[in-house]
């Protein structure tokens, strides 16, 4: 084999064994019967654990195949590890939400797996065809997952609310696409950089595509005002898979979006620079504030996942290192502690606990189950971003970035947003530990669903006080 | 140095031992101890007296640094020496008599054990003032006594008025201690120390003579200012005006107290601080003369009240405020030894009528009306011929105690050139002859004016006798013995070299303006003493009716004491309270601050809730959002 | 010795994942919970006998990396301005929980856990020397503190809680925006990017003026707001109203000193220039918390919250010392820290033991209860003087060190914040008259006085009050030389401005 | 003569009205369609800027877009269909239960 | 001769593109719009061919017209929906179409502030020796773009399995 048939080989091989172990996965689905298709989801998790064992790169190496169109290094090792923890802790907390919904469905666990693989594309993409493809792989995923309780009006209607304003914005991203690809004469990152180096910058169809463009990321990372369908769509969508929602897709998008203008796009850093920096202040400021106002637990942790895209968006706009160091961990963390939140959600919702999500209905939940009470609190001052949890590691990561490229106005509008939010979360703690309960409930959790929170607190209390294997793990990121 | 500590040892064992076990263990054995504890604090004072009178003995030593901060260093130390131990025999004598008096006149109070404690408390206070060697111990000491004064007149606590009168007095002290916090904040920004020996150096102070301070922008001579503020300290303390109004009302404690505290030493104090730091005052001559102003305002003021009194125990509370207004106004002539003299005096006359008067109290089944009393000589002979005895002190008649102080007083106030202070000063002396013969002939001369409360009256124990009778000897020897012959006695050659001798004034003039003097004075009192025999045995009652009525407004005006506690609540407790209230809790903390802090909370809850409506849940809605996104951004950049 | 700083953090850290591990609630569960704060509290007193008073720096010092990557080390040392801190914090978790067993009757369990991590974040404050583990424990300390009046508090416990949250927080996060600026600053100037709390003082010279000012008036915010100074004081009297005893304690003894212990160990050091261009502003916002403290104190019908006022005029002495920048004034300052800490924490277990029996804390409720209960009176009463100021007592020498200090810098303000010893008298007795004097409310006549737990719980604070008022020296000499140095390091920064 | 600008334009228009179609529709398949109509819009830039550079990556990508827009095509009437299952509408109007 | 022929069929087709797809959005009835998306569809098929795309032009047809559209006349069929028409307040649809137009003359203006695309003419692409239209397109879709092309098969194949999953009836 040639150095380069081995180069190529490499880059995609990754993604390759995943496809190969999605489709092992079909197989399974179609092999087992009734409560056993949880097994799909856990043979999901072997492979991921497999694919992520064996794919690791060398620290610094990378590896460009196929005439600079994919691209395995560290930055797709990490996020790829990012999706598949999602994944890990989606699939254990979801078995018990969907047996109890009766939807339990090896499609369910084989659709998240591929998606994953669309997003390890999207992440390794060099070249726009790759990126797009993986990105609508993805999405459409996305839309399945979100209309899969079929049974439940909400769910298929987020589902369509979903895929109608996706493909709308995928048009969007697609047509400014065009441009782009109209003046640099190519859809590769690099060659895109080197024809904006020498002169397509000046070229106004450019301005407008990039904009298309940029709208349509800012769709994915949902990101105002391309935000709107965020919180109905996780509103409605199985519990579990909003949970997986707010956390890998958009982990790959900001991924790709890093990316995109770090490579391609670096030649017209101002002008992407801007972008997010007024879509980041805004996305805060609109997250936080309509969060503040919610009464539904479910929709309010929608819109903070909103608000979180913005602190996100703070890295990028820092245009440094830091910066998407800052983002990776940032997505690595609220892996941990949004899905957390969303499995706990979810089961006790299912179980009676909670009535509707309903804010009001999470009194005393102290009493009647201390336990996922703690777990609800821990994830609840994590993402507010208190000391000593994972969430303050994430934000402070950020605003590291902000201060060392002299953002000092975005950070301090991050910082006063983190006050902010405080309160909206504090909320469900104060239901929980400070109100009595409405009502009584007895009511068991299983085992799976317990993992998974378990699983969460601990790691969010645990990066908490010892962040640097979780800080050394993305210092080697390198774009 | 050993008595020293064995003085202030005494009365700090005993009240620990009565603190710790009092209420448990001994009970009513508590007196025992108390009274153990500040004998040995009598014997101990007596010795050193002895050592300091005969011996030249004394004492400037420490026991331990007690503050440190930076080059300030201030030590738990303490100083024997003449002015010490005539203090310490003052101090001492009286407690120790006042100890003796409460086992009779406390006799089966429920907190008879918690009363003798608080003795202990104040007299370990009171010594622990004279002793220190420097300006915070003796601060220390001022604010215990002040402590053991709300103790002590809040000792009755479940009366409304004794609660009050305790605070009152705390308060209007700590006024006081305000102005004496800053003087010692200027000691030291001046000497840098607190010690007495620092700050009473002739050339430090020479040093500070002419130096000014600046103060809200204002320049004041240092030493006027320091002063100031050490006086104001002696204000409080010494009830001189304008913060005398808590003395009368702090006779609502137990009568053994108001003659321990409030009438022989804790009051005294301020005289007394006055006189440790002459070397200050008589360098401040603006303060001096405030310090005469207020001493005689003081004076005057209590006579003026004292005349129309009914109270028996605030008649000798009026009286005392006077009494301190002519000390208080002594030290600001220079008249340093005259008005320790008179503070010896009037220990022990003051101390005795008090308890006189408590010994009355007890007969009258508490009851202090001066118009239902009368006659009772007959009943109480001792406690009759020991009042009279202290009348005849306090009015000045030789050659009891008060002639000798108050003479001498009065001598060197007109001597140093402070004639209108002397005018007051001698109007004064006759007023005081009047009130306190009014209140001897309203209470035991004449008829019964209620058979009741009479038939019922009788003679104090022994216990409250002894010490009635010890003290009235006191009175009438104190004077002569020390203070004899004026000017030039015992007590002079004693206190002189601590307190500047108080001079150059005296010395000039001349023996018959002297002589002339003291027979003024005598004559007052005389005067003094007949009128009130005109008014209260022979043309009682329609005389003192018909001045009443002839002076009505005036009579009015001094039975309400001027006025000033309406006036203290019009001009600062009501506005204080309301600002409090109203502006600063209500309007400032509550509808300013809170407001505008919960408002950071409210804000942006309606801002969210407002913009939540943009979210309506139509997907039209949405992509419209987005497409305007688009366009405004698109504007943006190409405006850009 | 060697890691007794880690100890006397993470101690009641695993004491309290003990307890929620093999304990089940009820009164096993409050002793295990007072034998680890005992035990936590003996920790301290080798440190403190270890203590070498004639080194002004760090002691004890335990340094490895944490985040290595980020310069972030796990630093902790002790000098004589923490010291006193920590044996406040461990005596008044003692006895904090020791008055709890029959205040806190639901949740007994999660309550002493709180507690325990409550004590780790406070120890872990003081000792920590790098910025960035300072900040972690600054706002761990939240969470607990939250619950624990939020879960056990009175009525409007919900409001205070999230007040008291959310404040604190505001104040803070500003601040940890400054920490990253000084981070990235010191590592301009020198080369080495590090969280080192020391380091970072070292280079002051190096930060220009108008950063200086920036820094200062951040980490100000964020520290004013924990003291509390006027204006940003509102937190305080709902949260220590609502706070059940013993987070009242704990808040007012312990917590509110962190913000005047950040100023010491940040504002003062680390920005001078800044510090002495804005010492009279601090002066005169210290001297109105006194006054106005005091006077709105008057007014309060709410024992809890009339205390909670008082605790903002004292504070202000507090900041009023260290902000004169003198021996005496800083010294003074702490050691007023530490008073207050004693006394205001007694004054809140008494009024909690009341509360206990009585369910009411408007002061109008009460009269004359010192008849029914002699042994309480007599106690409130040493606190009440104490509280006053009275000589004899802790918090007289601690306020008149500041005011010679504060004399020394501004005579006018030292002489106005003179006026508050006029008004604590006023306040406090004023309650003391209307709760225990005067005649009995019937109500009361069958009033329990203390019993022995209750008096062992005071006791402590009983004998350190009359300690520190009569041998201010034995902790007094823990400051001397760090202050020293502090100071000198003022003059040389304050030449050097020149 | 025919310029590049002439392809974009017309696939501007036909973007456009795609957008129009999407926004005042209310029947979400005839929304659907509209978005269709914007992918052919794509389509039509894609081919005449291949045509422009004198490249395939262009015409390439169209048939990516294709093959998505069949996809998606498959995706979003299935959820349409189970849309109208749930609600027995497809009105855009009334699937709005969710919403502030 | 050949450019004549080339400019008439230009405006042919893209009016009727235009006009087709306005007929499209504005028609109550799905089912007529559906077929006016297929005239759309035709006509922009035919642009293909005009620049050079004649594989492309024919997939477009197969795919578009015979694939998609089919299946959107099947669901129209299939659910009958009673609601047609336009969102209900003529002010929006006002609005929706007033940013429609705004956005288009933005792009509008952008692409005439662009010299070289205006001036640019297209003409035929010009292949290397012996290559076609469809034999360069599949050389460089199976060389260059092998990668996006294999990952359009996971696509396709997760819709599929999407497909089924959410409109099987249980």
């Amino acid at each position: 084999m040639t150095p380069q048939a081995m180069m190529n080989l490499v880059s995609i091989a990754p993604e390759v064994l995943m496809t190969v172990f999605g489709l092992i996965l079909v197989v399974l689905d179609v092999m087992t019967k009734g409560e056993k298709k949880s097994m799909v989801g856990y043979f999901g998790i072997a492979f991921m654990i497999i694919t992520a064992l064996i794919s690791q790169p060398a620290i610094g190496g990378k590896y460009l195949g196929f005439g600079n169109m994919v691209m395995w290094d560290t930055f797709s090792y990490v996020f790829f590890v990012i999706f598949a923890l999602a994944y890990t802790l989606t699939t254990l907390g979801s078995v018990e939400y969907l047996r109890d919904k009766g939807i339990l469905k090896g499609e369910f666990y084989t659709i998240m797996f591929f998606s994953i693989i669309g997003m390890m594309f999207m992440v390794s993409a060099f070249d726009l065809t790759v990126f797009y493809v993986g990105l609508e792989t993805m999405a459409i995923s996305m839309y399945v997952l979100a209309g899969f309780n079929k049974k439940c009006a909400k769910s298929a209607e987020s589902g369509v609310k979903y895929f109608i304003i996706g493909a709308f914005s995928s048009g969007m991203l697609l047509f400014g696409m065009t441009y782009v690809y109209g003046a640099t004469g190519s859809m590769n990152y690099l060659e895109i950089a080197e024809a904006l180096k020498n002169g397509a910058a000046e070229n106004a169809t450019v301005k407008i595509g990039l904009i298309l463009m940029l709208a349509g990321f800012a769709f994915k990372i949902s990101a105002v005002p391309f935000h709107m369908w965020a919180p109905d769509v996780y509103q409605g969508a199985p519990t579990p898979a909003a949970g997986f929602m707010t956390v890998a897709p958009k982990a790959a998008a900001f991924a790709s979006l890093v990316r995109f203008v770090w490579i391609a796009l670096e030649p017209v850093a101002g002008l992407w620079g801007t972008f997010f920096s007024i879509l980041a202040v805004l996305t805060m400021f609109y997250g936080n504030l309509v969060a503040l106002s919610q009464t539904n637990v479910k929709r309010m942790l929608a819109y903070s996942a909103i608000s979180h895209a913005g602190y996100m968006m703070i890295g990028l706009v820092a245009m440094n290192k830091e910066g998407y160091q800052a983002i990776a961990l940032y997505s690595l963390i609220y892996a941990f502690m949004n899905i957390g939140a969303f499995t706990l959600l979810g089961v006790l919702k299912n179980k009676g606990m909670v009535e509707d999500e309903r804010l009001e209905s999470f009194a005393g939940l102290a009493k009647k189950n201390p336990m996922y009470a703690l777990g609800m609190l821990i994830f609840m001052f994590s993402l507010a971003g208190i000391p000593p949890l994972a969430g303050f590691i994430g934000k402070y990561m950020i605003f590291m970035a902000a201060m060392k490229a002299e953002l000092y106005w975005l950070a301090v509008i991050g910082a006063l947003n983190s006050a902010l939010a405080c309160y909206y979360y504090m909320r469900v703690t104060i239901y929980m530990y400070f109100n009595e309960p409405e009502y009584e409930v007895d009511a068991t959790i299983g085992r799976s669903a317990f993992i998974t929170s378990f699983i969460g607190a601990v790691v969010v209390l645990a990066v908490g006080f010892f962040p640097s294997a979780f800080i050394s793990f993305v210092k080697h990121l390198l774009v | 140095m050993i008595f020293a500590v064995l003085t202030l040892l005494g009365p700090l064992v005993a009240f620990l031992i009565n603190g710790l076990l009092g209420r448990r263990y001994i009970k009513n054995a508590a007196p025992v101890v108390a009274i153990a504890g500040v004998s040995v604090s009598f014997v101990c004072a007596l010795i050193l007296f002895y050592l300091v009178s005969t011996q030249g003995f004394s004492v400037d030593g420490t026991l331990y640094t007690w503050v440190i901060a930076g080059s300030l260093q201030v030590p738990f130390g303490i100083l024997v020496d003449p002015l010490t131990s005539i203090m310490l025999i003052v101090v001492t004598t009286i407690s120790l008599m006042v100890h003796i008096y409460s086992i009779g006149y406390m006799h089966g109070d429920k907190g008879f054990w918690r009363f003798f404690t608080y003795l202990s408390v104040f007299t370990l206070s009171m010594l622990i003032l004279v002793l220190g060697n420097n300006f915070l111990m003796l601060f220390v000491g001022w604010e215990l006594v002040g402590l053991s004064s709300y103790l002590l007149i809040g000792f009755w606590f479940f009366k409304k008025s004794a609660a009050d009168a305790c605070k009152k007095a705390f308060v209007m002290n700590r006024i006081g201690d305000f102005g004496f916090y800053i003087g010692l904040l200027l000691v030291i920004f001046t000497f840098r120390s607190l010690n007495y020996s620092d700050a009473f150096n002739a050339e430090a102070i020479h040093h500070v003579k002419e130096t000014t301070y600046t103060v809200f922008g204002m320049n004041f001579s240092l030493l006027d200012l320091m002063t100031f503020g050490l006086f104001c300290g002696a204000m409080g303390k010494s009830a001189q005006f304008p913060l005398h109004t808590w003395l009368p009302d702090a006779m609502e404690g137990p009568t053994p107290v108001s003659a321990l505290i409030h009438a022989a030493t804790m009051v005294t104090a301020g005289v007394y601080m006055v006189a440790r730091c002459n070397a200050l005052f008589s360098e401040a001559h603006m303060t001096s003369q405030f310090v005469i102003f207020a001493g005689a305002t003081t004076a005057f003021l209590g006579a003026s009240i004292g005349l129309t009194q009914y109270d028996l125990k605030r008649i000798l509370a009026y009286s005392t405020v006077s009494q301190l207004g002519y000390m208080i106004m002594a030290t600001g002539v220079g008249a340093y030894v005259a008005a320790i003299f008179h503070l010896f005096t009037h220990a022990m006359f003051k101390g005795l009528l008090f308890l006189c008067s408590g010994s009355v109290m007890h007969a009258m089944h508490d009851n202090l009306d001066v118009r239902v009393m009368g006659g009772l000589k007959k009943k109480m002979p001792i406690t009759h011929w020991t009042y009279l005895i202290g009348c005849i002190a306090i009015a000045g008649i030789p050659p009891l105690a008060g002639f000798w102080s108050k003479d001498e007083i009065l001598a060197m106030t007109y001597g140093s050139g402070h004639t209108f202070a002397w005018l007051v000063g001698t109007g004064v002396a006759g007023m005081t002859a009047f009130y306190m013969f009014r209140s001897y002939f309203l209470v035991f001369q004449g008829t019964p004016r209620d058979q009741h409360l009479h038939d019922h009256a009788h003679e104090s124990p022994i216990a409250m006798t002894f010490p009635l009778v010890f003290l009235a000897i006191c009175s009438v020897l104190v004077g002569i013995v020390f203070g004899y012959p004026l000017e030039d006695g015992f007590i002079h050659h004693f206190l002189g070299p601590v307190l500047t001798p108080a001079h150059a004034h005296a010395h000039e003039m001349a023996h018959s303006t002297a002589t002339a003097l003291m027979a003024l004075s005598i004559a007052i009192a005389v005067a003094g003493i007949s009128v009130a025999y005109l008014f209260y045995v022979k043309m009682y009652p329609v005389l003192p009716e018909k001045t009443v009525k002839t002076f009505k407004p005036v009579h009015k005006l001094l039975l309400n004491k001027w006025y000033f506690d309406e006036l203290y609540d019009f001009l600062f407790v009501h506005p204080i309270v309301m600002l409090s209230s109203v502006v600063f809790w209500r309007a400032i903390d509550v509808n300013v601050i809170d407001f505008t802090v919960n408002a950071f909370g409210r804000v942006p809850m309606w801002i969210g809730s407002v913009a939540r409506h943009i979210q309506t849940g139509r997907i039209q809605t949405y992509i419209f959002t987005m497409v305007v996104g688009v366009i405004v951004l698109v504007a943006f950049f190409y405006t850009v | 010795m060697e890691h007794i700083l880690s100890i006397l953090i993470f101690f009641p850290l695993a004491a309290a994942l003990f307890l929620l591990v093999f304990f089940r609630g009820g009164k096993s569960t409050m002793w295990a919970a007072f034998a680890a704060s005992v035990v936590e509290f003996i920790f301290t007193i080798p440190l403190m006998t270890n203590f070498d008073k004639t080194n002004g720096g760090m002691q004890f010092v335990e340094q490895t990396w944490w985040i290595k990557s980020l310069g972030i080390q796990y630093y902790l040392g002790v000098d004589g301005i923490t010291i006193l801190m920590i044996f406040l914090t461990t005596l008044l978790t003692m006895i904090a929980i020791l008055g709890s067993f029959t205040y806190i009757q639901k949740r007994q369990k999660e309550f002493y856990i709180a507690m325990l991590v409550l004590e780790t974040g406070m120890v872990g404050t003081f000792l920590a020397l790098d910025f960035f583990l300072f900040y972690i424990f600054w706002e761990a300390m939240l969470i607990p503190m939250y619950l624990i009046i939020g879960v056990w508090g009175g009525k409007r416990r919900i409001y205070a809680a999230v007040k008291f949250f959310l404040y604190t927080l505001a104040g803070s996060v500003l601040m940890l925006l400054a920490i990253i600026a000084l981070y990235y600053v010191h590592g301009q100037v020198t080369g080495e990017f590090t969280f080192d709390i020391l380091k970072i003082t070292s280079q002051y010279a190096a930060y220009s003026k108008g950063f200086q000012m920036l820094i200062f008036v951040v980490l100000f915010i964020g520290f004013a707001i924990k003291v509390p100074m006027f204006p940003v004081h509102t937190w305080l009297p709902d949260a220590h109203v609502e706070a059940p005893t013993a987070g009242s304690v704990i808040l007012a003894g312990v917590l509110l000193k962190m913000g005047t212990y950040g100023m010491l160990r940040f504002c003062l050091p680390m920005t001078p220039y800044a510090t002495i261009t804005m010492m009279p502003y601090v002066a005169a916002l210290s001297v109105i918390a006194i006054i106005y403290g005091a006077l709105v104190a008057m007014v309060q019908k709410d024992i809890k919250k009339l205390v909670a006022y008082s605790s903002v005029s004292h504070m202000g002495f507090v900041t009023l010392g260290i902000y004169a920048l003198n021996q005496a004034g800083i010294e003074g300052g702490i050691l007023q820290m530490f008073n207050h800490g004693i006394i205001t924490g007694a004054l809140f277990l008494l009024i909690g033991l009341i509360y206990e029996r009585t369910h009411t804390r408007e002061i109008a409720d009460y009269g004359g209860i010192a008849a029914s209960v002699p042994l309480y009176a007599t106690i409130f009463l040493i606190f009440t003087m104490g509280s006053i100021g009275l000589p004899s007592m802790g918090a007289f020498i601690g306020e008149f060190l500041v005011l010679v200090g504060a004399f020394e810098a501004f005579s006018d303000w030292a002489i106005l914040a003179a006026i508050g010893v006029i008004f604590s008298a006023v306040y406090m007795l004023w309650m003391f008259q209307r709760v225990l004097y005067q005649s009995l409310n019937k109500k009361w006549e069958n009033l329990a006085d203390m019993n022995l737990r209750e008096v062992i719980y005071i006791f402590p604070l009983l004998v350190i009050v009359f300690w520190v008022g009569l041998y201010p020296e034995t902790f007094t000499s823990y400051i001397h030389e760090s202050v020293k140095q502090l100071v000198e390091h003022m003059a040389t920064a304050a030449v050097a401005m020149k | 003569m025919l310029t590049l600008a002439h392809y974009l334009v017309l696939s501007a228009i036909i973007f456009s009205i795609g957008i129009a179609g999407v926004l005042i529709r209310r029947n979400l398949i005839v929304m659907f369609m509209s978005l269709e109509l914007m992918l052919n819009a794509v389509n039509i830039n894609l081919a005449a800027f291949s045509n422009y550079l004198q490249q395939m990556t262009g015409q390439i990508f169209i048939v990516f877009v294709m093959a998505v827009a069949a996809a998606e095509a498959a995706v979003g009437l299935a959820l349409i269909i189970s849309l109208f299952r749930n609600k027995q509408t497809i009105n855009a109007d009334e699937i709005n239960t969710m919403r502030g | 001769m050949n450019e004549i022929f080339m400019n008439i069929g230009f405006w042919v087709l893209g009016i009727t593109a235009v006009v087709s797809s306005l007929f499209m959005v504005t028609r109550e009835n799905p089912v007529h719009s559906a077929l006016w998306m297929l005239l759309t569809f035709f006509a922009v098929a035919g642009i293909f061919i005009q620049l050079d795309a004649e594989y492309i032009a024919a997939i477009q047809v197969m795919v578009y017209a015979g694939a998609i559209l089919v299946l959107y006349m099947f669901v129209v069929m299939l659910l009958n929906p009673k609601s047609t028409g336009f969102i209900k307040m003529p002010f929006k649809v006002v609005l929706g179409g007033v940013v429609a137009v705004v956005l288009f003359v933005q792009i509008l203006m952008t692409l005439m502030g662009t010299g070289v695309i205006k001036s640019t003419q297209l003409g035929n692409i010009n292949y290397p020796e012996g290559f076609t239209n469809v034999k360069a397109f599949g050389t460089v879709m199976f060389t260059q773009y092998i990668v996006p092309f294999e990952v359009a098969s996971v696509l396709l194949l997760v819709a599929m399995i999407g497909a089924i999953v959410i409109a099987k009836k249980d």
